[in-house]
């Protein structure tokens, strides 16, 4: 190569830049990170894109990029209201570009278009692993298990002091309408860019040293621009929140989406003055638990009185009509022994009645038996009287007849009458024949005269009559 | 005996003897008869004696019953 | 008899006695009608004694009821 | 019995023994309208004492009730 | 019992015991109205005693209302 | 009572205790204007009792308001 | 909770525990009273605490800082 030859660099840019253009006419979609960002003062955005080692530490590619003004103010918008988030140093971008080579710049890419989706899947991507090594290493949901004390008055505070969610927390905090008394310790903290991971886990060590003054960790960030929330999503910070001792509280201030770091804080919410909110909140639910157990302990309490003074009123009650009933159940039982009394002793008069009564029908029986048995001895006596009187007449009568036969038997004029005579010798009459001799006189009477007889012959037995 | 109260128990007391000396025989023809006579009267007046008493005695018990 | 008070045991001794008499048959029939008759008073008395006696216990018992 | 407090029990005991002496017999008719009327003015004391304790129960309950 | 404090439940027991003893008849009718007399006069403090308690209890009564 | 604290429940429990004795019928009359008294006793005192606990109870709530 | 700092989760805890006595407690007047005494103590403590300053705390805070 001679020196004839030779261009000027413009020459030579222009030669460089003609042949890029024809070698690389067209529009790349290119994926990269952001390592720079600068705004000028007329609006053009220039950034620097990298792409690093899979070590995430050594730099493989480098680029220049600018989107200019016209364009930037419209990407800008667009990506920070799809992606929360705004074109900052560490996001990964999808960028629409042309190469463009400048004579006095040299190469750089020309941005026209950021495709948002990517970015959101970056991050999110990002977040996937944190919370999936959280998980995998079970400290995920620690913090959140830890039991939040019932006043969470001693509350150390991890935010920077010029932020203004600082002061904004301070202010709700302190000035809270309950007039409840918190006292708070700000650890002072660098929030964002990259000394976020280092200062929040210094803060966080400090108060670890200190953990018995403090009820509850507060996380805050200012509110404003709702920017960088990426930093955030890291997982030392994470580890750290969730290996932390107390509750912790974020409010990093951001709409949409949570960052790493608020998944597995205690509680996370929206903004520092939420936080404030939710800390009065706490105490004042405390409060309300107070009020509404001494409430039921007194309504309890009452119910309690009430129903014992019911029993007591029931006892009362009852006690009245129980003494009368045994009052009265007495009189009745005296009213029944009164006629009991009155009854048996009738009863026994009755009975003793009959033993008079009895000796009365057996004294009229016996003197009946008795004058009958006179009676009878006297009829008897009549009896004995008439049949011996009747004896004596008639045995005196018997011998009165037998007498009057023999009377008649002896009559000599019967004899007589009958055919026999009576022999008479000198008057008298002769019984035998020995006292009559021969010749002797004798006078036979008859019963109708006398013959006088001779006697021719005597003798014994001649005859037989 | 008509003014003398009549004795039955003597009158039977006579009867018997009469009867004995009857019985005996020692008697007289015309003393037998007188004595049977008198006998029998004796007999009769007794006789009546005894209805008479118990003529009084059935009175008596006519009353008593 | 009319002055002593009449006694019932006695008369009834007394018409034992009698009854006795005439159940020996030594008694005179002159005197049969005379015990009869008596024998008969006392049976009367007696018998008017139970009567009183009755009468005399019935008003007292009219009385009890 | 006047003086002497009259006693249900031991009229009721003689009266018993009156009427034991009747059973037997053993009795003179003469004193058994005595014996009679002595048992029953016994009964009619009897009487009397039961109604009037009847009367004085009756009268000490009409206090009561 | 003039001296000793009256107890309803011993009157009460003593009255059963008399109500018993003229059940049981072995009472003599001379003293059953003694008895009687006895058991009204018990059943008389009892009722008193009765009464006393229960003016005692209304006038505790009134002061609980 | 008046050394030892006084015990609603045991009172309460005593009363209870009365009032079945009363009902049970197992009292003595002769007893029973003394067990109303302690009844009824008993009874102020768990209401004077009941009152003090519930001021106390209203001067909580009164505070707490 | 250095010098023992008055805890308010305790006094809640023991402020349940209170009202979980109550309700178990059988209507327990005497046991109420002490309880209702305690809690009440209790709710006072926590009320106070909850708007009073403790400048122990305050000092403590502005060392560390």
């Amino acid at each position: 190569m001679n020196t004839s030859e030779k261009i000027t660099l413009t020459e030579l840019q222009f030669i460089i830049r003609d042949s890029l253009y024809i070698a690389l006419p067209e529009m790349y979609w290119v994926a990269a990170e952001i390592s720079e960002i600068r705004e000028n003062f007329s609006g053009h955005c220039y950034l620097e894109l990298i792409e690093k080692q899979h070590d995430e530490k050594n730099i493989k590619a480098r680029i220049k990029a600018i989107i200019w003004s016209s364009r930037y103010r419209f990407l800008k918008s667009y990506f920070e209201n799809i992606t929360g988030e705004t074109l900052k140093e560490g996001l990964k971008i999808l960028a629409k570009v042309k190469i463009e080579y400048h004579e006095l710049y040299g190469l750089s890419l020309i941005i026209s278009d950021i495709d948002p989706a990517f970015t959101i899947g970056e991050m999110a991507a990002k977040r996937q692993m944190i919370i999936a090594r959280l998980e995998q290493e079970g400290v995920f949901s620690m913090n959140k298990e830890l039991i939040l004390p019932a006043v969470p008055r001693r509350v150390a505070v991890v935010s920077s002091s010029n932020a203004a969610g600082y002061s904004d927390f301070m202010k709700q905090l302190h000035e809270n309408s309950y007039g409840y008394k918190y006292y708070t310790a700000l650890f002072e903290t660098v929030m964002q860019g990259t000394e976020t991971e280092e200062s929040v886990i210094n803060s966080l060590n400090r108060i670890a040293d200190n953990i018995e003054y403090f009820d509850v960790v507060v996380l805050i960030r200012g509110g404003g621009a709702q920017t960088d929330l990426s930093w955030f999503d890291n997982y030392r910070i994470a580890y750290h929140v969730t290996q932390f001792p107390i509750p912790l509280i974020t409010g990093i201030g951001h709409e949409r989406d949570m960052t790493v770091t608020d998944m597995v804080a205690f509680q996370s919410c929206k903004t520092p003055t939420a936080v404030a909110d939710f800390l009065i909140g706490c105490v004042a639910d405390t409060e309300t638990h107070l009020t509404e157990l001494s409430r039921n302990i007194t309504e309890l309490s009452r119910v309690i009185i009430e129903r014992n003074r019911n029993r007591l009123e029931l006892s009362r009650l009852r006690l009245i009509p129980v003494s009368r009933i045994m009052i009265s159940e007495a009189k009745e039982n005296l009213s029944g022994k009164i006629v009991e009394i009155i009854n048996t002793g009738k009863d026994f008069i009755i009975r003793a009645g009959f033993t008079p009564l009895n000796q009365k029908s057996r004294l009229t029986s016996l003197v009946r038996t008795y004058s009958l048995d006179k009676d009878t001895m006297l009829k008897r006596t009549i009896h004995d009287l008439k049949l011996f009187a009747g004896k004596a007449i008639e045995k005196n009568n018997n011998n009165l007849n037998r007498m009057e036969s023999s009377v008649i038997m002896l009559d000599p004029a019967n004899v007589l009458k009958r055919g026999y005579t009576v022999t008479m010798k000198n008057g008298k009459i002769l019984k035998s024949c020995e006292s009559i001799e021969t010749d002797d006189a004798i006078d036979t009477r008859f019963s109708d005269g006398h013959v006088i007889s001779r006697v021719e012959m005597t003798g014994k037995e001649t005859t037989k009559l | 005996m008509s003014k003398k109260e009549f004795s039955f128990n003597e009158a039977v007391a006579e009867i018997e003897e009469i009867l004995a000396n009857i019985e005996n025989g020692e008697l007289d023809i015309d003393k037998l008869s007188l004595e049977v006579k008198r006998a029998s009267e004796l007999i009769k007046q007794c006789q009546k004696k005894l209805r008479s008493t118990e003529d009084e005695i059935n009175s008596i018990f006519r009353e008593l019953i």
